[in-house]
């Protein structure tokens, strides 16, 4: 369903990846792999629509991507480095932001907290929360949308082995239900369903 | 049509076309400057009320009318530019606005000397005119800065175009507001040989001048969206082939 | 996955959930709204107390002032419409929403509209009577601070798209607006001065409420197309 | 791990470092030399046209815009002189490192001032001609606004130190530092226009003196430990 | 040589340790382990003095370190999530703005950028670099001071596994030079020198 052709990506004048082609169908994830530096977060951004491809397109159900962004975006969701929480609100605030956005089940809220130990620090300020705990209200994020297709940029930093093994799940959960999921990360992944390598 | 456009935007056409064109801005640019000079500081007549101090007109003039046509220079191709994703056009705009700001900034300067002797100062706020071309020179800078604080070309591009044209739009509406504003209470102060009223002697020279002033910009412009070009290019092949012939020629 | 469809927020929804946060992050920060009015108030005494107390001087003076300072107070608030978004990826969410980009930054500037320049258009009067303004006059500084003030909002939304992430501050956002800003400000101002004088004053009204509806369809397009740019 | 002595710089060097570092940022980033000249400039030309053009008018009350321009964007520019720094990490390593914080608060004090108030103060004999000032005005206005600047770009640190991280722009900022800034406000303007009228401008100049160097002495001692307070 | 008596730390409302003991000599590391949001970074940045303790006291050779600050900061190194370079400067410039803080040897840059691969990146600003290239530099700056406390939270973050190899290689080589490390991490550090471990 997710498809690159013969993608180039410029940053700077430096030439980070040229005829990249890739083909994702549901139940498989992609892993972005590579050393520091060798552009999965570029290839991710650009996949994503953040960034501009210098030559080649990505198509979603047979659709470029850019075509219709905000289709695409229906079925995206999006988990980086920087991860979009207001550090005034509180997670349960934060969180209930997403449901004016996107298509969200509102009553998975609570078992996602639950189920990422977060429940309780709902009554903290985002920003009073740990590295970790801040990265775990992201992943509830994911829970919540109703999207086929996660983008996630080095899910597991800053998760100690218990919040590592979580994402671990979560992600074959999401697989199983013919999810499709695209990753960037050092770590190796670790996964019974189809893993696409893109090396980098 | 749309191939033959496509090629002629393509930056080492482009290249080579401008190396060609050039010239025919330069030579006849010079020559109308020239007769310009000589014939309106020599054998035009002193106008009856200025003496000779509306002899700075042949410059004042020029620089205001093309201070306003490198403005719309530049927004149309900023527009060109983010809509078709033509880069060409972009460097079109990143070379016209320092042209146009200098060019707004001699006519202010000209300006000024003028009415130090017809106005008896050197600036006037109630002046619709010199208001808006003030706050125009105000537009360029901000387009020229925001250029300079994006590192990266095509955003800088993008985000610039985005301005020019917001500035666009804007531009009658200050042209028009500063009007409304000064014609309250002053007006009649400002004594203005009007155009169409002068006699041929002056008028040719000017618009001599004028000509002669807006060949020499497209020379300018071209020649800035040439070195533009070629720095966006750097990397490329035919760039690096360019510099290899001329440090063989030189 | 079929469900999708029923559960996805209409664009009524996007527009406000958008206003909500953006004033719920205002009201657990009470110092994003007072700050602007503060500043408004302040800069309303520095005048005054640096061109001298002449009083006959200050009413002549009051309108242009009062309309500079909220010009400036305006421009200093928008500074930080998006900079926090940007800053810790919200502007990534946002763009990659389903929800159209205009819709969400139109929501972002009314939000800061009706947390930055409602008061101070509500704060006026009190000012306006340090001036020594006349009644009539103040209705009219009113109106008008509220259509420019509106225009102003929406320009500097405009501005603030095409800066952040550029980490220059204030300064450079105020040289980008304040040409374009120009206009509202000498209307404004001069439309005052005229109520003062007991003139005709529908003119500079219908004016800054055309600029006013004008800058309100566009815009909201070039701040959202401004925001992609920026966030590359 | 003996020779640590020998190579640690001293105090010297680690103002001086600070000092280079700033400036060779303002270098990479020009915008920030040149966006306070050009909101300076631009204050001083909104004014005249919110307050309408009749000249005699404006000469009166040149000073004081000339000063409330330059107090204005002496402000704006101090809003990000430690915000970068609390951002990337780099308050934690100038807090964290052998060198006396309150000197390198003065260093980054001082390139803020060459960066900022200077190019201010060597373009407002620029401004002043539109105002139609005389000539000796434009030398003790030079004058004052040194004193000025240096002024307020220290007591400036103080507020931008205890401002640092909490996301609120320059209003906040400045509503601390306009009630310290004020009395050099009014000095300025007042001994520009007593030049103006031909009056002893001794006095206002050596309050203006003895008040800057009051704020070298005492401002980055207050800036160092906002510094500490604002990174916990 | 480091101590720490009977500390105790609030965040919020919330104690998140109290009665901490240790004491760490030359050549040992101090490992901080815990669950995300146990308290690892308030610990790290409370004994390096950049929060207070709410009872105890930390001890650098004997003496508290509030007395002089100043003399305990010419001993430390410190390497945090936000590692305080200038996104306009280069990578080099960056550096060498370290010579007039603090006591380093500056022949060692080189070398340095040499072992950690930022040689061919020296000309780009520092904003430019990928996540785990900026990680690299700060580590780049732990070599060219001559401190002999490293304090470093979550080290590992964001380097490939090339880079996470280097971390480790590069404070044994510290500890066999007599230095002391005091570590944050999730992942298991896998060293031979000695390590006292503070589990929160
Ligand atoms: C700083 C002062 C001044 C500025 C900024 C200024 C600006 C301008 C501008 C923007 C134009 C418009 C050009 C066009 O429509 O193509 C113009 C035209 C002109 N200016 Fe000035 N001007 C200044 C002073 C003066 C003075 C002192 C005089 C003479 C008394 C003068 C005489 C003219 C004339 C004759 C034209 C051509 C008018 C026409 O053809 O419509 N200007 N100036
Ligand atoms: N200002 C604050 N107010 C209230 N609680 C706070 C504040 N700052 C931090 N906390 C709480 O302190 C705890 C410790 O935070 P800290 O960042 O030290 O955790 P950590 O061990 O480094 O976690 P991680 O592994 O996720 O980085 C967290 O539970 C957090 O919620
Ligand atoms: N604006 C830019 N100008 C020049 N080069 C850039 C720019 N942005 C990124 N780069 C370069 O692009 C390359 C890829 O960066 P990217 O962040 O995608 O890497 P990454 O694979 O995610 O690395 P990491 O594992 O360290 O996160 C880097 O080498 C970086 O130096
Ligand atoms: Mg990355
Ligand atoms: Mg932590």
């Amino acid at each position: 369903m997710l498809s690159g052709k013969d993608l180039c990506l410029l940053r700077g004048d430096r030439c980070l990846f040229q005829n990249l082609n890739f083909a994702l169908n549901s139940g498989e994830l992609l892993l972005v792999e590579g050393k520091n530096g060798c552009g999965k977060t570029s290839l991710l951004r650009a996949i994503a629509g953040l960034l501009e491809f210098e030559t080649g397109q990505v198509d979603w159900n047979g659709q470029s991507i850019m075509a219709d962004h905000q289709v695409f975006c229906s079925d995206l969701v999006w988990l980086s480095h920087r991860v979009g929480f207001k550090g005034d609100l509180t997670l349960v605030e934060n969180l209930s932001f997403e449901t004016g956005l996107r298509a969200t089940s509102a009553d998975l809220l609570e078992p996602s907290l639950d189920r990422l130990g977060l429940t309780p620090l709902t009554g903290l300020p985002f920003r009073a929360l740990s590295a970790g705990q801040q990265r775990r209200v992201a992943l509830a994020r994911m829970l919540m949308a109703k999207a086929p297709l996660w983008m996630m940029d080095e899910p597991f930093t800053n998760l100690d082995s218990g919040g590592q093994a979580l994402v671990r799940e979560l992600i074959a959960e999401h697989l199983a239900g013919n999810g499709l999921c695209v990753v960037a990360s050092h770590q190796d992944i670790q996964l019974d369903a189809p893993v696409i390598r893109v090396p980098l | 049509m749309w191939k033959f456009l496509h090629k002629l935007a393509s930056p080492p056409h482009f290249y080579d076309l401008s190396a060609k064109i050039i010239p025919w801005f330069v030579v006849p640019g010079t020559i109308l400057i020239i007769y310009g000079t000589i014939a309106g500081l020599f054998y035009a007549p002193p106008d009856y009320q200025q003496g000779d101090a509306f002899r700075i007109i042949y410059v004042h003039v020029p620089a205001a009318y093309l201070s306003m046509l490198a403005y719309t220079l530049m927004a149309v191709s900023a527009g060109i530019g983010l809509i078709w994703r033509i880069k060409l056009s972009h460097a079109v705009a990143a070379a016209a606005a320092p042209l146009g700001a200098w060019f707004t900034f001699l006519a202010l300067i000209t300006g000024s000397i003028w009415g130090r002797p017809m106005w008896g100062t050197w600036w006037e706020w109630g002046d619709p005119r010199l208001t808006s071309e003030l706050i125009m020179l105000f537009l360029y800078f901000g387009y020229m800065a925001l250029r300079a604080a994006i590192d990266d070309t095509t955003k800088a591009d993008k985000a610039s175009a985005v301005l020019a044209l917001v500035g666009a739009v804007n531009i009658p509406i200050i042209h028009f507001s500063v009007e409304w504003w000064s014609s309250l209470h002053q007006g009649a102060t400002i004594v203005r040989a009007d155009g169409p009223a002068m006699p041929t002697e002056m008028l040719f020279p000017l618009l001599a001048m004028i000509l002669g002033f807006s060949l020499v910009f497209g020379a300018l412009l071209l020649g800035r969206v040439r070195s533009e070009v070629l720095f966006r290019e750097r990397r490329s092949r035919w760039v690096k082939n360019v510099v290899l012939a001329s440090g063989e020629q030189g | 996955m079929t469900s999708r469809e029923d559960t996805m927020p209409g664009l009524w929804q996007g527009f406000m959930a958008v206003i909500r946060r953006d004033l719920l992050l205002a009201w657990k920060r009470p110092g994003d709204i007072l700050n602007p009015l503060f500043f408004f108030a302040m800069v309303c005494t520095l005048f005054p107390l640096a061109v001298g107390p002449s009083s006959e001087q200050l009413s002549i003076s009051g309108p242009g002032i009062v309309w500079v300072a909220a010009l400036l107070a305006t421009l200093l608030s928008l500074n930080s419409l998006f900079l926090s978004d940007f800053e810790d990826g919200s502007l990534d969410q946002l763009i990659l929403s389903p929800q159209p980009l205009p819709l969400l930054a139109l929501g972002k500037t009314v939000a800061h509209w009706l947390s930055a320049g409602l008061p101070l258009v509500l704060v006026s009067p009190l000012v306006a009577v340090t001036f020594q303004m006349p009644g009539r006059t103040v209705g009219v500084m009113m109106l008008t601070l509220t259509f420019g003030t509106i225009s102003l909002s929406l320009l500097g939304a405009i501005g603030a798209a095409l800066t952040v992430g550029l980490h220059r501050g204030t300064a450079l956002l105020s040289l980008l607006i304040l040409p374009l800003a120009m206009p509202v400000l000498i209307f404004g101002a001069r439309t005052v001065a005229l109520a003062a004088a007991n003139d005709a004053v529908s003119a500079g009204i219908y004016f800054l409420s055309a600029y006013c509806i004008l800058a309100l369809t566009l815009a909201p397009f070039a701040t959202a197309a401004a925001l992609k740019i920026s966030n590359e």
